[in-house]
Parts: C-alpha cells; structure tokens; sequence
C-alpha cells in the first residue's frame, strides 16, 4: 500500500507549538482576510451573505471529511465517501418524502450511507481487500444504485423526476437569536477593520441558519470528544495507530474498525442529506460532484484531526461559494494568498530556512504581480480554486501532516509479535 | 505454480466466476426489487448483439482496454493513477487541436498528434509523480484534484481557441482515418485506431514480463523496501510509472477522434468518464492483460447492450452501473479469498512435498 | 506467597500452522516469585509458545493451568483476565498515542482514562523507578524507555505472570542492568517472570530456573547454579555446538573498500553515524560487532547507496562510489545480505527464479540488454537450488513458502553468483538451522579464499570471532575499537560493545 | 398498488427496518398518486398514426425543462393524430455511438419521426438521416455539422435571447432595487444568448440598471444539474440587494427558485423553457415571477404534423417571437399589470424595430 507515503517527521514540537497557538491563528486568518477586504475595497469578502453561503458550502464538505476521519482514525481509508454520500442524497429524499419529516430523512441518509459503509467493512476488515480499490467500487455502486432507485423510485411522486425529487420539507431553520442577531449584523455593516469580520461570522451562525449546519459542527465537536477524550475513542484510534498492539490489550481490532467504517458511512450520508435537504432542498441525481473527495482531501488539509478538518472544509467552502457569489471577490483572495505565502516566506528566512523560504517567495511574488497587473481572475480559474488550493496545500504541508500510522495497511487477527 | 496446473487454474478461474454470480445476483435482486422484470432484463442483455452493436462493442472494447492498461500500469506498482480522466480529457484535447491546425498532413499529423496525446498525458501525470517524490503527496489525493483541474482547463482553452458553431464549441474538424466495416456501410465501423488498444495490450504483456523495468516496476509493487534494495531508485521509478501511465492515458480516446468524432467537444463529441472505467476493469481484470481484455469486453457489451433496455423492457439502463460496481467489488473480494486459500494450499505443498512437517518456524 | 507455588503449568502444548508443526509436546512450569529463563534458538518455538500462554493463539493440543486452574485463553483478554501480561520483542506501542493513552488502552474500566489513571502510573512508575511521565507521546521516548512502559502496561493490569520476549535484545549493558533490577523486584513483589531469550550469560545471570527449546518442543531443564553456558548451548543446538573454524589468513594487499570519515544523520540532524573509517582488502573478512541499533543497519545502508552520507567519501576499490544509487554498486560487484529478509531479500508472492533476479535485474545471466534472459535466470536459479541445497518443490514455488532457512541459503546463492569483488553480509545466518549455518560459513569462507572482500555484521560473538580477519566495534555510530579475533574474547568484545572498555 | 410493491421492495433492498417510515407511507398512498402507466403516452398509445421516436438528451422525461417540454408535444401530437411512439434517453457520458444507435433503434422499430432533443444530436442525426430516407428527422437546438445539406432533417432552432428580452423587460419594470440578477448553468454560447437577451430587454427599460451575472459552471456540463450551485449563486445575488433572478441552468434552476423563497417575500426569480410555474412547489410558486419560454413543445408538435400532413418540414426553423416559439409565462399573476408593457416590447421585435443582440 502506498496510497499516502508516510513520512516519518515528527515535527510534534511544531505542532504542539501550533495547538497552543490554534485561536492566534484563526484570529491571524481573520484579521489577513479584513485587511484584504479593506485594502480592496471589497467588502462581500465577508459579508454574512457570504459567511451563510460559505457555511452551507461547508456543511457536506464537513461531513464528508467527517467520515473520512472516523475511518481513517481506526485505520481504513475511505475512498468510497463520496459514492457513501451520494447514497445518502438519496435516503434523505426518500425517507423525507414518505415520512414528512426532514430528521427521519437524515437518519435515513445517514442508513444508506452506512450501508456503503458496511459494504467497505466488509471488503476491508473482513477480506483484507486493499481500501482504495475497494472505495473505488464503492464509489461506482453508490452512483449507480443511486440513479437506479431515483428512477425507480421518484418518477411518480409529486415533484418528482426520474433524476430528482424536489418540494421537500427542510429541517427548521433557526431565524435569529433576538439580543446577538441583529447588534452583530449591524456591527458587520460598519465594514470596521476585524470587527466587523467577527460580527459577520456571529451574524452568520445565528440568523436564518438551518438547525442542521448547527447539528454538524456539534458532530465535529462531540466526534472529536469521542475520538480523544473517551475510551471508546482511544480504543477506535490505537487501531488506526496500531492494531496489533490493541490486539494483544485485548481490543476487539475488528469490532472497532466495523463501528468506525460505519459511522464514517452514516456521517458520509448525512452530508450528502445535508445537500438534498438544506443546500438544495431536493434531491438530483449525481449531486454530490465530488464533494466526497474534496472532503477526504479537507481531512487531509486538517492532519487527521477535527479542528484541522473543520479549517479545511471551511476553505473549501469559502472559497467555492465566494466563486459562485462574487467572481470579483475571488480576485482578492489572489492578495490574501500573496501576502500569506509572503508572511510564511518571512518566517522561514527568520529560520534561516532559505531553500523553504525561496520555495514560498516564488509563488507569492508571482500572485502578487498578477494581482496587481490584472482587474479580475478568468472565470475558468476560480472554478479551480478549491483543487489548487488542495494541491498547494499538500505540496507545502505533507511533511509537517501525519496521518494514523497504521492507516490503510491491512490487519489480519492473529498478527501480533 | 506450474501454468497446466489444473487447480491453479480452477483457482485462477474461481474468483472471475464468484464475482460474475454475485453481480448477476445482485442486478435480479435490485430488478425484482422496485418490480420490474429480471427475465426481461437478462433476455434483452443476452439477446446476440446486432451488427452495429458489435461494432461500437470492439470500439468500445477497444477505448476501455487503453484506459485499463493505463490504470494497471501504476497499479502494479502501487499507485493508484485515479487521474486517468483528466489526463485523457486533456490530452484528448490538445491532439485534436494540434489535428485541426493540420501543420501536416495524412498520416504525419495523425502520428504526430497521438505522440502529442502522449506527451501531454504523461506531463500531467508527471506532477502527481513528482508530488509524490518530492513532497510525499499521495498521489490518490493529487490526481483527483489534477482531474478537476484538467476538465476547467479544457474548458477554457476550447472556449477561448475553439470553434464556436451553432450551440456548441469544439475543435477544428479533421479528416477521419477509415476504418474497417465487417458489416454494411450503414452498421459502421471498427477504427484503426482500435489497434491502440492492441499495442498497448501487447507492449504492456511485454513490458512487464520480458524487461528489465517491467521487473522493476512488479518488484516495487510488491515491496517498495525490497525494489530500493535491489536498486530500483523508487522516486525515478514513480515518476516513471505515473509518466508511462498518464501517457497511455493520453491514447484512450484518439481511436474515437480519427474514427469517427472529427473533433473535441465537452458533451458532444468528446467520451468522457473512460478513466474512471479504466480503473474499473483494471481492477476486474486484475491488471492483467487478458484479464482486463475480458473486463473491457464485458464492459463495453454491458454498456452498449444496455441501450436496448429502454425499448424492450422497462429496466433503467442505470441498472449496468450496478451490475459494474458489484462485479469489481465482488472480484476483488473473491481474489483476495482465492489468494488466502493458496497461500494454504502451497505452504501445505511444500511442507508434503519436502516432508518436513516437523521443522519448526515460529 | 511460598516458592513452591506453581503460577503457570503447560501440559502437552501442540500448535501447527499449515505445514509446519511449531510447538508439540510442550511441557513448562512456572514457579510463582521466580524469574524463569526460556531458551532456545531462533526457529525453536519460544515465540509461537508464548503467543499462546498471552492468547493471541490458541493452541491445538494440551492444557493450561494458571495458579493451579485450567484456564482456556482465546484471546489476550483472556490473557489479562488470568494475571498473565506480556512484553513483546518488538515493542506494541503506538507512537502517536501519549505514555497514558498506551497504558490504559484496553484497561480503561480500571482506573478511567484521566487523572485517576495518570495518578496510577505516577504510583507505579514511581513503586519500579520507571521514571514515566504520562503525557509525553511515546514516539519521543528511548527504546529503554518504551519496554518500561510495556512492563509498566503488564503491572497496570495487575498482571502476576509477566513474559518478556527477548527483552535484551536492543538494550545497552546499562540498561540491562536497570532491566535486570526491575526484574528482581518483580520478582521479589511475588510476581513471575518468564524470561525469553538466547543470550546464556544474561540467563545465568537473572534466572532461578530454566526451560531449553529445541524444534518445537522442551527438551529439558536446567539449574543455573549448577549448569555451565556450554551444557545450556548444547541443549539447545542438541549436539556439539558447531563453531566456525578460524583458517589461515587469506588477506591480499589489494585494498576493495574504504569509507573515510562517513558521517550519516537522520532527518532531525542527530547523527547516525559519525566519522566512520574503515578499509577491507580482497580476501578479508571485516567483523563489526556491536549491540543492535548502534548504526550496523545504518552503515550498511550507507554503503549499498539506499543511503546518501552528508560527509566522509567511500571508494570501491579506486573509484569513488560515495553518491552512487544501489543499482550502480550491485553491477560494481557489491552482494548484499541483507539483515531483514524480508524486508530487504524477498519478494515473498514471487516464485524463486524471480527472486534469482532481485537485485541483479541488469547482470547476466538474468537480462540481456534491457530484455530480461528468462531461461538464463531459471537455469541459474537451478543451479543455485541445487549448489546451495536449497530445499524447494520447484524453482516456481513462491519464497514465501519455503522455511527460513532455506530462503537464506537462496539469498547467499544469488548473492554469491556472478563473482562478486564485496560481500556485505548481515546477519547472514540468523533464524537459520545448524546445517544451513555451517554451509553459509563454508560459502563465505571460500569466496573468501578466493579474494573476496567481506563486511560481516553478526550478533552471533563465536561466528564473529571465528570467521573475521579482523573485528571493529561499533558503538553509538562510531567505530571504537579494532581486535584481533585469533585473540580477542567474547567477554572482550563484549565490553568493547557496551563502552565498558574502549580498546 | 405498483408503487407500494416498488417502495417495500426497495425498502427490503436496502435492508430497512424502520418500522416508522414503511407505515407512515403505506397508510393511504394507495389511490393517492396516479399511476405511472398513464404519465406515460408510449406506454399506451397503440394507434395506427405516424409511429414518432424521440431521444431526449442526459436529464431525460422528468426534468421538468426542455426534456418535458418535448415530451408534451410529443404527447399531444401523438393524442391528436392517434400514433405511437417510442422514447430514448441520453446518460451521461455516452459515446457518440449510443446516439446514433438509440436513433437507428427507433428508425429500425418503424418510427417515421424522429426527433433529437439537444444539441448534441446534431452530429448523431447527420450521420444516421442518409441511412433512412424515408425516415423524417428533426434536431432541438440542432445545426448541419457540415456543408451536404440532408434532405430529411429538420433543425429546430429558437431565439431563446428573444424570449430572455421579453423576461428581463419584466424584471426592470417590477424591480424595486433597481438591481436584478441572472444565473446561467454553464458559461456556453448557449446560455450567454439568454444573457444577453435578458440584459438588454432590462436595460431597455431602465438604462441604469444593475444586472449581476453568475454562472455554477464555466464548461463543465454539471452545472445543469448543480441545484446547490444555483442556489448559493442567486442567494449571493439577492444578498447584494437584487430582487428578481432570472435563470437559465436547467435542473439547477430548482435551487434558484429555493434562493427566491429563503430571501423572502419581494423576492422573485423568473424561470427557464416551460411554464416553471407550473411544476414548482407551492412555495416556490409564490415567488416565480413569470417563465421565458422556449416551446420545444411547439416545435416538437409541429414537426411531427408537418410529417402528419405529408409535407415534412426540413432545413432550418427558427421558432421566436413571431411564431409564437418563444415568448414567456403568465401563470400565477403576477405580471398581469404589466402585461401591454411586454407585449409592446414584443410588437417591437417582432416587427424588427428591435434587434435583440445575440451575446452580451
């Protein structure tokens, strides 16, 4: 297996030292992006509009990723989220449409996407089947069956199409909080210097936001509490980490890479029930678009770890709704990407890393002319933005990354010592 | 084991046919299910293709081959090249362009544009190689990306360079290469380029068993500590393989260009979704060269004959996705049953064979 | 608790994996509050019968009583549940996971997997002299460390029966030592210890009883007071002990290796290897000797080119190989045993006449330009088979197949072949049978005779001495010392090895 | 009864239990919806009139926008004239050569119609129509990819930028912001015409008027079936302060009407192809302010008369103001007031005094 090479750095003393630093970086990317907002006079960059949007692109990214991390965290790489999810798209409507209530129908997407889930446990644990080639049938099965049954299915249902199912009730929204609602909307509208993009962030998260966005960033905090603070969890990572050793403690290695292959399912689905229901409110065929790969690569972006991950989904998200909202806007990121790649370059030849810093001077000076020699960045461009952003990511940040160690190697009972 | 070997071969043959059971089952399960009729379903797909249907089956066949070679070539040496279609697509793109502006002629722009195929391919597979070896980026997650990537690019480059007529855009229009027509004019027919697929059968049989790099290639498949310890360089020979892929890649759709398409054009002319196929039958083939000759055919029969379904039955031709992804899935799980069972099975040889039962290894 | 109480009983132990018999007729007892030695060679069942005492295996015959009760143990739960803990050759520890998320892994009902278990660990690091701090992440810790946490792991569990495999094997004397003290308090605390390994002076040392292996089975037992480390060797080889014979020396003027001032340092800038210098003539053979993980694998490396050294030069012969790739080295002359055959030797799922290839991919008789000689390589690989009686149904037998032993003796062949000018052998005859080393030391000996130049790196002291024209020690990645083996002794060697004496 | 076994089955299928959902569902659905036999005309119509294939492109009879639309034309013509048909649809990423052989499928059962829906028909259709001369063909949207004129081809085209004039005329006059939006599926010379129709007829009206411009996709064909794209894109153009979006993105179009609905009361979106009114949801009906109609149904039906009659149409059509082939919608009201405004723009360019531009 060589699907991520391990590259055995344990740069811990960097990452312990970016833990502690964690909210000095979030509120760092805030202040860069309002300096940019000022400095270009765009202030959509972070409206609550665009937060909102930003926010509902995310969710299913999340999700997604989400799933990714409960997998990977025991152990099995999941190639297979993004036909999980589809099938989830699927379930939701289903399930919504013959139930009436938009929570029976994330339960049921959150059903299939298990039973996409199982399917990837059972080739995987039970049969040692290599996982990405295994995710891959996955992902094959669960477009497929998903077209069959809409077909099936939808065809005759009211709002309904053999390639959609459309009119279905959502979950609630949650309007406004009355007291932090409207004082933060109106401190976002002063476009005060970091003010203001705070506000727009707590506006955001508290008017007209879907109860559902708000119940997945609760799964991310609980999945994290789960994974690192309960025993259950530390059963579930020391077999991603090591499953021989969990072997001989007397951890059930299989039982515990079934639970999390399915809950990594079941998370899968609800993303893609999060896009029928809330993103879209309906469902269509296929219309997950490889949001399940972007998800697995924003897990990656946030090295296997929750906070990680939710920054990764958030600068997909971000960047994907700013494309669809503000083409405009997506010219400005070419500044805020310049003046990052500009800081990191500073650092480095503050460490006296000069290969490194050369490596990050190039591409920020190179941003930094094109945006300032043009008005707007070619629409084609920023439909690429969130797989560039990938690549560049991962270009500059695998060695600092470290995934589980005993990730997407097989494990047969009885292997130990 | 010896190749006359009649277990091995019953054992060889065991997991294609647990896999062919299980996806047959699965397709009349999920038919009966939502109430159609499986007897419907299997008596149209098992009908003999007419002529025309026999025709786009060896053309088909024949792209889906390509797309799997490409696949298996990083296959076998543990990288996952999930690129394949955005290495085509892009690669489809510039031949065609390059055909249209006709620099040459006849047979010269023909060659020159598939070397172009190729060479574009495998410079865009490159960079997931090169990410790979230099910045340990896992390939699977780069050439996703890379696919999303190639797709806007074509996008652009045919918006902005192509031919803009009626609602559609594509590239200048080129001259076909005959082909050869088994049947009547009107049933069509088989492109020249199928030989493509030939070549590339026959170069990857070849390469893989009778030269030095394809014993490299096997080798660091199978153990990347052991290959760098008999000297294989594993970071040329990942930039390598994924070039020799991306490369192949870049071929799988020319039979179609200079068969039949005369120019590239997103939702028109241009084939996509090939790559993820190739993948597909790469894997329910086994990365083997007949194997995979059997999974295209199989493929392409399923895809071809389930045009029919919509006049004769009332099954959705979405239903072959399924029988698809249920027969790679099953396969592999098969193999890898087969593959537990032989290691038994040999282990237990040896010991008879040398009667050595009694030797100790712990 | 009185001596005489028996903590673990084995009656008849059988276990057989697809044909091969690793254990029959298994016999052991275990006296509670005693340090008891295991010994046997590698390949005599000791590991395969202490994963069944630990439940990872479940044995096919026999019984188990532990404290006087037959227990069945399926699994290590089973295991844990009867007061029986393990410590494990290579250590089963997850190095992303903290000291406290390793120790209560699997125990959480215990003492929680908070503060309570943090204070639990304070208590028992502090009751041995661990020394454990329970949030430091285990990837930070020395290997010293790291089997104080898995004893610690063992005593969290409220274990009374504790094995420990090969403990020794990566410690310095030092921390022997430190090993040895926790192991008499244990013992002391009314605990039984069993005690694994090949390393007779270290058994004698620690052990109140003892239990010799041989193929699968207990063939006696010993008293360590009364019995000498010769009888113990005899018992376990189960005749006289074959030594290899030191000859005259066949050593040339001709210089076939030299490394200048190599230094090698791993990615975070510590240095594995520091200013190493050595030469090896045409028909010498050059010992290294040294406790494991002092940069014998990392010197080898360096100088089969799977390693690039950040300074000094390496000359084979009057060329300057220092930046040459493996490839180059190999159709240079270079043959390489590697010290993990499987992770450097084998390619396990591929037939013999394949693994002939391995690593001469570009030499005759395997490749003819870039075209690899099929029959060539097969007809080679018979006559290796046959030359080195290696014991195989077939030349299309996949290595994994075969036993040990007889994939070494593969590995010597292909090495062998084609006249090499340097043989770097590691560990050429670890985990092979009596027979098989003695043909492996005759090989060596007469490519040697013939002017080959040896590196041999061995654990084994006897086989250093006896077939080494010279030995150097290696110590923390430095060479400290150069003996002469036709003087030289083990206990010499020995205390060079661990900087008791630098000679 | 067809549709309860189809839903227990799927639900035994994919190993269901939950008791809740199969209850709730069998309770009393039974007569509730109607049967699928009578949605579909070719599963019934046995009559001895002209036998009509049609071959919808991917999206298919379902999608409620040109697909359907064809197939309601299809419907009556085959009603009318006592025929029968038969259907074939796209998938996605089907070789060129499923399209030919879905149409010599349909030639071959006997069908003397037949008529592609899609653009990407038009090669498919000139290389089988030589094959069948007697066989009369006609291509939605569709162009003669070469210079040989085919004798028994007909090319359905429409000036969807006249129909988009007419929509964004009813856009500036009910804007209350004086900001107006548009989002198109993918940025193609297909959908810039409708862009630059709707544009102008704004402007026409109000010359200061801001209209934003979104496209889900820039080549990549998913962005017609991207509900969640359309949506975060028209929610980004109420956001900024329009309050009419117009959309021309196919099945994402769902996702616009959604965005109209979640911005609220004064918010409206105009919808694409057929009356969207129509098949919307009752929310969204509220806030669908008129449709920019492209009658494939027209044109489906008079191509097939015109084989009814004998005199089977060939060459191209242009279906637009003047012949009634384009035009929009004025289901729910809601721009009955402005009615002669519209329809004063209409006389216009009907009469050529207004030359709608073709791209913006």
């Amino acid at each position: 297996m060589t699907t991520t090479t391990t590259t055995p750095s344990p740069v811990s003393r960097v990452r312990n030292a970016a833990r502690a630093n964690w909210l000095f970086i979030a509120l760092g990317a805030v202040a860069a992006v309002s300096l940019v907002r000022i400095l270009t006079d765009t202030n959509d960059l972070t409206s609550v509009g665009t937060i909102r949007a930003a926010i509902i692109a995310t969710c299913p990214i999340l999700m997604a990723g989400l799933g990714g991390l409960w997998a990977e965290r025991a152990g099995v790489v999941n190639i297979g989220l993004e036909g999980q999810m589809v099938l989830g798209t699927w379930g939701a409507a289903f399930f919504t449409y013959h139930s009436g209530s938009p929570w029976v129908g994330i339960l049921g997407a959150a059903l299939l996407g298990m039973i996409g889930g199982l399917l990837h446990a059972i080739a995987t644990v039970t049969f040692g089947v290599d996982h990405i080639v295994s995710g891959v049938a996955i992902n094959l099965i669960g477009v497929g069956a998903t077209t069959y049954l809409a077909e099936a299915t939808f065809t005759d249902l009211e709002g309904g199409g053999p390639r959609q199912l459309i009119g279905l009730p959502t979950p609630t929204t949650i309007d406004r909080i009355p007291g932090i609602s409207g004082p933060a909307a109106d401190l976002a509208d002063k476009h005060w210097f970091f003010i203001s993009d705070v506000a727009s962030f707590v506006a955001a998260l508290t008017t007209k936001i879907s109860l559902l966005s708000l119940v997945i960033f609760a799964l991310v905090v609980a999945s994290g509490w789960i994974l690192w603070k309960t025993s259950f969890g530390l059963r579930l990572r020391s077999c991603g980490e090591n499953p021989q050793a969990a072997e001989t403690l007397g951890v059930n290695v299989y039982l515990y890479k079934y639970v999390a292959v399915l809950i990594s399912g079941a998370m899968a689905g609800i993303g893609g029930g999060f896009l029928a229901l809330v993103a879209s409110s309906g469902f269509s065929t296929n219309q997950t678009n490889g949001r399940g790969y972007i998800g697995l690569a924003a897990m990656i972006f946030g090295n296997w770890r929750p906070g990680g991950l939710l920054a990764g989904a958030l600068t997909f998200g971000y960047t994907d709704s700013l494309r669809l909202r503000d083409t405009h806007a997506v010219h400005s990121l070419l500044l805020l990407v310049a003046v990052a790649l500009i800081a990191i370059t500073v650092l480095r030849i503050v460490r006296k890393q000069i290969a490194g810093a050369v490596a990050m001077a190039v591409p920020g000076a190179a941003l930094l002319v094109w945006f300032l020699s043009t008005d707007s960045v070619p629409r084609d461009f920023t439909s690429m933005t969130p797989y560039v952003t990938t690549l560049f990511v991962l270009a500059l940040g695998t060695q600092r990354l470290r995934m589980p160690a005993a990730d997407g190697r097989p494990y047969r009972k009885g292997s130990a010592g | 084991m010896k190749s006359f070997n009649p277990r091995a071969i019953g054992l060889a043959l065991l997991g294609p046919a647990i896999a062919i059971v299980a996806s047959v089952l699965v397709t009349t399960l999920v038919i009966a299910a939502v109430g159609s009729s499986p007897g419907d379903f299997w008596s149209t797909m098992f009908d003999f293709p007419k002529p025309r249907s026999r025709v786009d089956i060896v053309n088909q066949t024949a792209m889906i081959y390509t797309a799997a070679v490409a696949a298996a070539i990083g296959f076998r040496m543990g990288l996952f090249n999930i690129g394949l279609e955005g290495q085509y697509t892009l690669a489809s793109y510039a031949a065609a362009a390059f055909a249209g502006g006709a620099y040459l002629s006849g047979f010269a722009n023909v060659f020159v544009s598939l070397l172009i195929a190729v060479a574009v391919g495998a410079a865009w597979s490159a960079i997931a190689g090169i990410l790979k070896t230099t910045r340990g980026v896992s390939e699977v997650i780069s050439t996703i990306m890379l696919n999303s990537i190639a797709i806007t690019l074509v996008g652009y480059l045919l918006n902005k360079y192509g031919v803009h007529e009626g609602n559609t855009v594509h590239t200048t229009r080129i001259d076909l290469v005959s082909g050869w027509t088994p049947f009547e004019n009107r049933d069509g027919e088989i492109w020249t380029l199928v030989i493509i697929a030939v070549l590339a059968g026959v170069g990857f049989w070849v390469l893989l068993n009778k030269t030095r790099f394809g014993f490299d290639l096997r080798a660091s498949g199978q153990s990347e500590t052991v290959a760098k310890a008999s000297g294989v360089n594993p970071h040329r020979m990942i930039i390598t393989a994924m070039a020799l892929s991306g490369g192949v890649a870049g071929l799988i759709w020319m039979p179609a260009l200079f068969g039949k398409a005369t120019n590239f054009g997103l939702g028109t002319t241009f084939q996509a979704g090939l790559g993820f196929l190739g993948i597909a039958v790469a894997l329910l083939g086994r990365n083997r060269p007949i194997g995979m000759l059997f999974g295209a055919l199989l493929f392409a029969y399923l895809s071809v004959k389930s045009n029919d379904l919509t006049f004769a039955t009332d099954v959705s031709p979405s239903i072959v996705q399924i029988t698809q992804g249920v027969a790679v899935l099953a396969v592999v799980v098969a193999y890898e049953v087969v593959r537990r069972w032989r290691a038994r099975l040999e282990q237990r040889v040896v010991a008879q064979e040398l009667g050595t039962a009694t030797e100790a290894t712990a | 608790m009185t001596q005489e109480s028996v903590a673990v009983e084995l009656r008849g132990i059988g276990k057989r994996f697809p044909g091969v018999i690793a254990n029959h007729d298994v016999d052991l007892t275990i006296r509670a509050g005693t340090v008891h030695a295991l010994i046997g060679e590698n390949g005599a069942g000791k590991s395969t019968l202490m994963k069944i005492l630990y439940g990872v295996q479940k044995p096919d015959d026999g019984t188990i009583a532990i404290n006087g009760r037959e227990v069945a143990l399926r699994t290590p739960t089973d295991a844990i549940a009867n007061g029986v803990g393990m410590v494990f050759q290579h250590f089963m520890l997850a190095d992303n996971l903290t000291v406290l998320e390793n120790m209560v892994l699997g125990a959480e009902k215990l003492h929680g997997i908070g503060d309570r278990a943090r204070a639990e660990i304070r208590r028992i690091s502090d009751a041995f002299g661990f020394g454990l701090q329970p949030d430091v992440l285990v990837e930070k810790l020395g290997v010293a460390d790291r089997q104080r946490l898995e004893i610690a792991k063992v005593l969290y569990r409220g274990a009374c029966i504790i094995i420990l495999d090969e403990p020794t094997a990566v410690l310095v004397p030092q921390e022997v030592d430190a090993l040895f003290a926790n192991l008499r308090e244990l013992r002391n605390a009314g605990n039984a210890v069993l005690f694994i390994s090949h390393k007779l002076d270290e058994v004698l040392a620690i052990a109140d009883d003892i239990t010799v292996m041989r193929r699968g089975t207990t063939v006696g037992t010993a008293d360590p007071h009364t019995t000498t480390k010769r009888e113990l060797a005899e018992l376990m080889v189960g005749s006289e002990l074959p030594s290899p014979e030191t000859e005259e020396s066949t050593v040339t003027d001709t210089v076939e290796l030299t490394l200048a001032n190599v230094t090698l340092a791993d990615e975070f800038g510590r240095n594995l290897l520091t200013d190493v210098s050595l030469s090896i003539h045409r028909g010498e053979i050059l010992g290294i000797a040294g406790v494991e993980g002092n940069g014998q694998a990392e010197l080898v490396e360096t100088i089969m080119g799977m390693r690039i050294p950040g300074g000094g030069t390496i000359h084979l012969g009057t060329e300057d190989v220092t930046h040459w790739h493996t490839r180059k080295l190999r159709e240079a002359g270079i043959g390489y045993i590697p010290e993990d055959r499987h992770r450097h030797g084998l390619l396990l799922d591929a037939p013999l006449w394949e693994n002939r290839i391995l690593g001469h991919q570009t030499q005759a008789p395997n490749a003819k330009g870039p075209w690899i000689n099929r029959s060539g390589a097969r007809k080679d690989t018979q006559r290796i088979v046959a030359e080195y009686d290696v014991r195989a149904p077939g030349i299309d037998t996949p290595a994994r197949a075969l036993s040990g032993g007889n994939q070494q003796k593969l590995i010597v062949g292909r090495e062998m072949s084609g006249d090499p000018v340097l043989l770097i052998a590691s560990h050429p005859t670890r985990g092979v049978d009596v027979g098989a080393q003695a043909a492996i030391w005759d090989h060596i000996k007469r490519a040697r005779r013939a002017g080959l130049a040896v590196l041999l790196i061995s654990a084994d002291l006897d086989e250093l001495i006896g077939l080494s024209d010279t030995i150097q020690v290696i110590l923390r990645g430095r060479l400290v010392g150069t003996f002469d083996p036709a003087s030289v002794t083990p206990q010499d060697l020995g205390a060079a090895m661990t900087g008791g004496q630098a000679a | 009864m067809r549709r309860l076994t189809k839903l227990s089955a799927v639900a035994a299928v994919a190993a269901l239990a939950l008791a809740g959902c199969g209850s709730s569902d069998s309770g009393g659905s039974d007569g509730g919806s109607k049967p699928a036999a009578s949605k579909d005309v070719c599963k019934t119509a046995k009559g001895d009139g002209p036998k009509i294939g049609l071959a919808y492109d991917v999206g298919g009879r379902g999608d409620q926008s040109f697909n359907d639309s064809a197939y309601v034309g299809l419907k009556k013509a085959v009603e009318e004239f006592k025929g029968s048909c038969v259907e074939g649809e796209a998938s996605d990423g089907e070789p060129e050569s499923a399209r030919e052989d879905r149409l010599r499928n349909m030639a071959d059962s006997g069908a003397t119609a037949i008529i592609g829906v899609g653009f990407a028909y038009s090669d498919s259709v000139n290389a089988v129509a030589p094959d069948y001369p007697k066989v009369n063909f006609a291509i939605v949207d569709g162009f003669d990819p070469d210079t040989k004129p085919n004798a028994n081809v007909a090319y359905l085209t429409f000036a969807a930028n006249e129909g988009s004039y007419l929509v964004g005329v009813a856009a500036a006059e009910k804007t209350k912001t004086g900001q107006i939006g548009f989002v198109g599926g993918v940025h193609n010379d297909l959908i810039k015409g409708f862009e630059a129709g709707y544009v102008a007829g704004a402007k026409a009206v109000k010359p200061d008027i801001k209209v934003d411009i979104a496209y889900i996709q820039e080549s990549d064909l998913k962005g017609f079936g991207d509900p969640a794209g359309g949506k975060a894109a028209a929610t980004g153009e109420f956001d900024k302060g329009a309050d009419i979006v117009y959309h021309a993105s196919g099945a994402s179009g769902s996702g616009v009407f959604d965005a109209a609905v979640e911005a609220g009361d004064g918010k409206w979106a105009i919808g694409v192809d057929s009356d969207q009114y129509l098949t919307a949801t009752t929310a969204q009906k509220a806030h669908i302010l008129t449709s920019a109609l492209k009658r494939v149904d027209v044109a489906t039906y008079d191509f097939i008369k015109t084989v009814n009659d004998g005199k089977p149409a060939t060459s191209y059509t242009t279906y637009d103001l003047k012949n009634d082939g384009v035009g929009y919608a004025t289901s729910g009201g809601f721009i009955d007031d402005i009615k002669s405004d519209i329809d004063g723009y209409k006389a216009k360019i009907v009469s050529g005094e207004i030359k709608v531009p073709t791209k913006p």
